[in-house]
């Protein structure tokens, strides 16, 4: 345990404020200048049932989370059961001295009990409900974390509820950090001192995706509630009286993403996030919009399945389906991306290449980095260089000077016809799902479908310059290769670290962000110089070991795979290495 | 001024001679021109069927959706372009079974769109299967000793749902038709017009001559009063002999759903500049 | 005779303390109780949501679908079994936006179900964004400023449609909910059982004091007719100080659907031979 | 024109009876014991708009249409105007009189022109509907097919409408004959004559896979109308009385799979007619069957898309759509029928599987195979080699004698559970579309997940046993090999042998009925000793190429596509196989 890095888990049951204790704590860690990466596992209930939140800090930047657990904030007894096996000797349990927790078994542990009346705090100088203040709190005298960022975020928490409720909860607060500096301040080793460095930010992968967006000229998003896809829709929708966006939650998921052809249709940038059920719902109209040829940015974040499956667990199972849904074949972007970064740039990037192509654009997130927490220098979300992209969108000067009949689907070279929106008087026209002619009226003629057809598919070619291929992760060559997408890339970047660390096996990994078009040429020669290449994915038939072996030729018969609806880890990563090679 | 040739399409109707299509159609420019409104200005929305081929003969913006699916598609360009007038047509089977639940949730959201129902009580594209305004007992290919199903009833429904303007016409009827369109294109809200509409095709039950001999006007009525819904709800269930046309009911003054939306106070979504109101401030909240 | 603890899962609810729900799983295991109903003879069908999850804590055939899909799969059950009894429980968002439709087409089609509503005006499971049923105004994750959308109006538009059986109940006055889901139960047809549900997580407004303070029973007013569906439909627009429950309306006789199906004149479907009636005579039609 | 061997189209105006025609005539041959091999091509549209016919026949059995066509009966002109030219030196074209078609024009066509006061005919002696009887009769005066196979369809056809209706149909019929064997008696040289051989059925694709999945139990039906799907809903539907058959009309797609759910839950055989677009709608309810276990037999009747795209015509798009649509992972069984019997044995085997591995069973079938007729043996259907295999479902005595408490989703090796249809009070149980404990009750335990998902996921093992690999067509070695599935088997066929016959090119093919589980063993060796593999597909992307590589990682890289709407003929095949060899 070095000082200023450790990991903690703060478990309780749903209801108990484990998630907003969980965020409070990773802002009051960001204020103090630490780095932090974070993991939340929640049940599909609203009360009762074990949730927990894992924080890992640390003053450098965090690429992953772990399995090593060095303190845990148990709210309940059962949280004490199923994690304090887990801490690594010299570690410590806050829990409420209510608990009744057995301190010779935890003793037995190698681990220390911290025995704090929280609730018996919070009652006495606040109200029950602010024994989350004082666990955290609690947290904070354990580990020397300056009790003013606790204070700070208090005040930015609760401001809304007036001065009363800010000035109950730093006095709560106080009195459990006392409490805890007075009678355990030296048991646990670790200590969290502030830096002073820099202000960073700190958001989990759905803001980060949103801010993306919105960023990037976002201003219609349509939507059902759906986990784990559902806090995008929310947080747009919190922010769209302020910037401009219209957030409309709908009956249901097809009219969800049939809206938002409605929007794009008259101009609108429209964004539809949901889950794998609700974008099984909207398979019919991702064909309309390319067919009628509107941008429409889709957001699948994975949960496991089949069907309603474990609504808030995490998986990565829809990619296939992603790359195929609908009846016919049509062009399609489909990317993923790994971690809060990468969420942001493309929640941006998917919003151009949508217009620039005037394809459906499919964006796969799972349901751990909807959620996982990650600082960010601020410098690395920088507003201005996200360009807004219309693609060939025509002006009013342009339709002005219009001296054809517009033709909105003139077969062109690129498969992209330039695109006027409906209101101009020079560019009247029709859109349908039916085939049609290059005015967009209905035809049956087998020659004009081949040439729209043709037109249309042409796209998938004309985008493969905007893919990239794999990222890279670690050194260029390597013994073993680890291919991966999503929110995994997040333990392979730490298993290659570790290994390569280690010395012992040198390894690197293959990101795969832009999934479709396939970035055949890019990826064929990465794949080609790697020795052993091993897929690691949150799935039962590793699905991008499929894809690349259709797209490329090549098989990946080694893999690491997981699907009983947690996260991986580097630690899964590391263990079964040793099964497959 | 518009004129009518100013909606003439080169594209010829493929509807059947004497399908209740083409009174619809002609009603629909009409009232439009009447109105003084243009091709550029409005956006026609359909869905699959025969009668949601309209805007592939009328020179207007058009977008012909799936089966089903054309009101969330108007609702959608109707609150990012709330200068572009919309219309609806589409069919009985589009609009009340495949669109049931799009129906209901327009209705409650007062989205200010026409909703022009091709109301022919069968499939007509498909080639005859009974649909959900099918009456009762009524034969077809896929119900052979007749429907054994209640047929859906657009009225009541959008009366039960609080919907702010009712009303009902008849493909043969056109004069009638144009005015209930002028005057649907004049309310401000969701507007629902269900037209009778023959199949000479495939329903040789609900014929321009059982219209006829049916159907009489409910502005005629001398004390209707089109304020009144539970007045309405009872004329909705009228059916037989007598079956009612014209304004079941009418609510002026309720807010459409573009009203309330704050972002829509100054002007349309889609004429604001994209991107404008980021600022930095916009990280603040994430430290 | 059946008794309660037939019913009795090792399963505990994992609803929050005080949720509306336990009073609507109470009422019906004692309405099923009461009837002499047991286990194995019923089928309870759900979709997805926090009242949907009853069938995992009640020792009975359960099927839970998808959210807003159970009326169909009851459908099919009911078609395919109808000795079986088959109840559905499902929430106001899985009945009313996700499963819309269904619920008009059901009506319609008068199968022979039980449909219990946990009309709870807002989306508990997935942790309270405003419903389908929300009132106009209320304030949610979703609705920051307040629902723009008239709220639904189950009761007024089963009526439009012609359901048989039309009803309210209240979680917090058990007894009366027994005695509904009785007459339910009772009822050949299809039968609507929407129950105000106080979620005491996510509905700060509808909660049980806001129900006891306006709710009052249909079957106490003296000159209630229950056969008239105008009388009914004025008081199912009935909110405000004064809110309604019991049975608005009860039509009786009318067949249900399985009634007027041929093949199933002598038994349920699953309980004849397969193939047993082919015969070579089919190939003639070929020939 | 070898005599009983020619090629005729039937041409005319949607609304003018072409179907009618095409369907009666392709009786008449076949009770005159001749071979009958039929396509359509219809227009979206109720009246007007040119559909036909193309009818070949043959003494000996017939593999494949083809485009050597040898007679036209045109209804309007423009039918002459499309089809004369393709008409072979000989050929004549029957049309009325009325059409004023310029005889000198189709004589430098160096065919004959055969005008007949059809209409006139119909008239005079019956009524003017009575047009398409004359036209049929002018047909088989002109190639001497005895008039008794006429007035047999006539009283086929007619009888329910009344003896009046039928004698006059029978004098028009009459009429039209003799003038034609009167006037053109020898102009042709073309003969139908009756064979006298024995009696053969003649049905279209779609017939023939309702009458198997009739034949195998099948007890209801779902669906809601869409071309070519429900054409198997509509013939169901009209037997369902007499065979004991729910056929229920629903609201939609979504309904439709919903209610076949539903109905199979409890123990119905349940087939869901559809195409593409429906089958969209109906994907979530696909993984609800999955995560239930309930058996479900879907048919996807494809057709050109995407979106609405052209809804009466063919395509062969809709495979890897099938195979991967709905989130997350879960066993299902693809099958392809590619002619009209084996649509008849897979209506019939996909009733079987689906409820032998508690899977949903999906069958694509492609628009032109649905409404393609072909002459079968009467032998070649034998409804008693149908047998009905319910797989593992407990009877009533195995469930009186339950001692255990009953479990629904009990792990097993292969997969598969017992399965008890809810009703005995030995089996009270729960089914949900959350992941679930063997009993069926809710969990989110990692391990259960896990289990339970391998239990699912083991079916697709045990299916293979049940899964062909393609079928050979032609010798077992050549020189190229065509890979092909669906419909298009019918041209490939016709190309292998046309290319044996020839003797430059040795030719076989491989038909892939089997899709998913992909038969990866039995089909590897058979791709491994080809040496020149050729893709022939109706789709843009090579569907069943991509599965090949994705499985086998056999690249084939040769192509024939078409994507126009209209089927694949042999003649295309062989004048595109010399752009790719
Ligand atoms: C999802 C889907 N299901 C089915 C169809 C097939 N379909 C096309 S039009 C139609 C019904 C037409 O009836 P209606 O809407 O009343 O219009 P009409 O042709 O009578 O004007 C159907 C079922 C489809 N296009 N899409
Ligand atoms: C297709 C689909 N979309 C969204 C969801 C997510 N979801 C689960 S429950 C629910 C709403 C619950 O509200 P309600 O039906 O009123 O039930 P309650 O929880 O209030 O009892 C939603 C949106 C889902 N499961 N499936
Ligand atoms: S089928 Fe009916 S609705 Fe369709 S075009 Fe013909 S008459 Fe009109
Ligand atoms: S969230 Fe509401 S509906 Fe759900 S269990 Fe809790 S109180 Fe009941
Ligand atoms: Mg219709
Ligand atoms: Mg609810």
């Amino acid at each position: 345990m070095h000082n200023n890095e450790l990991t903690l888990i703060i478990g309780g049951d749903a209801g108990q404020g484990v998630e907003s204790s969980g965020t409070g704590f990773c802002r009051a860690l960001t204020r103090a200048g630490l780095h932090v990466f974070s993991v939340q596992e929640n049940r599909s209930r609203i009360r009762g049932g074990h949730n927990y939140y894992i924080i890992k800090t640390s003053e450098k930047p965090i690429i992953s989370w772990d399995e090593t657990v060095h303190l845990l904030v148990a709210l309940t007894a059962e949280s004490v059961e199923l994690h304090a096996a887990k801490l690594e000797k010299g570690g410590a349990v806050i829990c409420d001295s209510e608990l009744g927790i057995d301190e010779v078994k935890i003793s037995d542990l190698g681990i220390s009990l911290i025995s704090v009346p929280i609730n018996k705090i919070a009652e006495e100088h606040g109200s029950k409900i602010m024994s989350n203040t004082a666990a955290l709190a609690a947290l904070a005298g354990l580990t020397h974390l300056d009790i003013q960022y606790i204070y700070s975020v208090i005040e930015t928490n609760f401001k809304k509820k007036g001065a009363k409720v800010v000035e109950s909860n730093r006095k709560v607060a106080q009195k459990a950090y006392d409490y805890v500096v007075e009678n355990y301040g030296h048991v646990f080793p670790g200590r969290l001192n502030a830096t002073g460095e820099r202000q960073r930010m700190i958001m989990n992968g759905n803001q980060a995706l949103s801010l993306g967006a919105l960023v990037a000229g976002c201003n219609f998003v349509s939507a059902y509630p759906m986990t784990p896809g559902s806090s995008i829709f929310e947080w747009l929708n919190s922010h769209g009286d302020q910037y401009g966006l219209i957030a409309k939650q709908t009956e249901d998921e097809i009219a969800a993403i049939l809206m938002a052809i409605g929007a794009a249709h008259v101009g609108a940038r429209a964004l539809v996030p949901t889950s794998g059920g609700g974008f099984s719902l909207m398979v019919e109209g991702l064909g309309l919009a390319a067919m009628v040829e509107d941008p429409v940015v889709i957001v699948i974040a994975q949960r496991p399945g089949p069907a309603t499956g474990l609504a808030t667990r995490s998986e990565q199972a829809d990619l296939l389906f992603a790359i195929h849904a609908h009846q016919a074949e049509f062009p399609r972007i489909v990317l993923a991306p790994g971690d809060v970064k990468q969420c942001y740039e493309i929640g941006a990037r998917a919003m151009n290449l949508a217009e620039k192509y005037q394809v459906p654009v499919i964006i796969m997130t799972e349901a751990f980095l909807t959620k996982s927490n990650r600082t960010l220098e601020s410098d690395e979300i920088d507003f201005k260089q996200v360009k807004i992209d219309r693609g060939d969108l025509l002006t009013n000067d342009d339709l002005d000077g219009l001296t054809e009949p517009y033709k909105r689907y003139a077969f062109s070279e690129s498969g992209i016809s330039p695109r006027a929106l409906p209101g101009h008087p020079n560019a009247v026209y029709l859109s349908t799902s039916n085939e049609h002619t290059e005015f967009g009226n209905l035809t049956e003629d087998a020659e004009i479908r081949t040439r729209m057809h043709d037109k249309r598919m042409r796209k998938l070619q004309t985008a493969l310059s905007d893919m990239a291929g794999p990222e890279l992760i670690g050194p260029e060559s390597a013994d073993v290769t680890f291919v991966c997408w999503g929110g995994t890339v997040c333990a392979v970047r730490e298993a290659v670290n570790r290994l390569n660390n280690e010395g012992k096996i040198r390894a690197n990994g293959l990101q795969f962000i832009d999934l479709w078009p396939f970035p055949v040429e890019k990826t064929a020669p990465l794949l080609e110089r790697s020795k052993n290449l091993i897929a690691v994915e949150g799935n039962y038939t590793s699905q991008l070991a499929l894809l690349i072996r259709m797209m490329t030729g090549v098989l990946i018969s080694k893999k690491i795979l997981k699907y009983d609806g947690r996260p991986i880890s580097p630690e899964f990563i590391l263990s079964h290495l040793k099964e497959v090679i | 001024m518009a004129e009518l040739k100013d909606y003439l399409s080169p594209n010829k109707p493929t509807w059947c001679p004497g399908c209740g299509n083409f009174g619809i159609w002609n009603a629909l420019k009409n009232a439009l021109v009447n109105r003084n409104i243009k091709p550029h200005e409005i956006l026609i929305v359909s869905g699959i069927g025969c009668g949601s081929k309209l805007p592939d003969y009328t020179r207007a913006n058009g977008l012909m959706t799936l089966h089903g699916r054309p009101l969330p598609a108007a609702t959608g360009a109707y609150l990012a372009n709330h200068d572009l007038k919309i219309i609806l047509t589409h069919g009985d089977g589009d609009g009340f079974s495949m669109g049931g639940n799009h129906f209901i949730h327009a209705i409650r959201r007062n989205i200010d769109v026409v909703d022009i129902y091709q109301d022919n009580k069968v499939y007509g594209l498909t080639k005859g299967q009974y649909s959900p305004t099918s009456e009762k007992g009524f034969v077809s290919k896929t119900s052979q000793r007749g429907s054994i199903e209640e047929s859906v009833k657009p009225i009541s429904l959008a009366l039960g749902q609080g919907a702010t303007f009712v009303s009902r016409g008849f493909a043969g009827d056109i004069d009638h038709l144009v005015w209930l369109i002028e005057q649907a294109l004049d309310h401000r809200g969701y507007s629902l017009v269900d037209v009778f509409q023959p199949c000479v095709s495939f329903n040789k039950v609900n014929t321009y001559q059982f219209y006829q001999q049916r159907i009489y006007k409910l502005q005629d009525e001398e004390d209707y009063d089109i304020t009144n819904r539970e007045l309405a709800f009872k004329k909705s269930l009228e059916w037989g002999d007598r079956i009612p046309i014209g304004i079941f009911y009418k609510e002026e003054g309720k807010p459409t759903y573009a009203d309330e939306l704050v972002p829509l106070k100054e002007k349309p979504l889609v004429k604001q500049e994209l991107g404008a109101l980021i600022s930095e401030s916009l990280k603040s909240e994430f430290m």
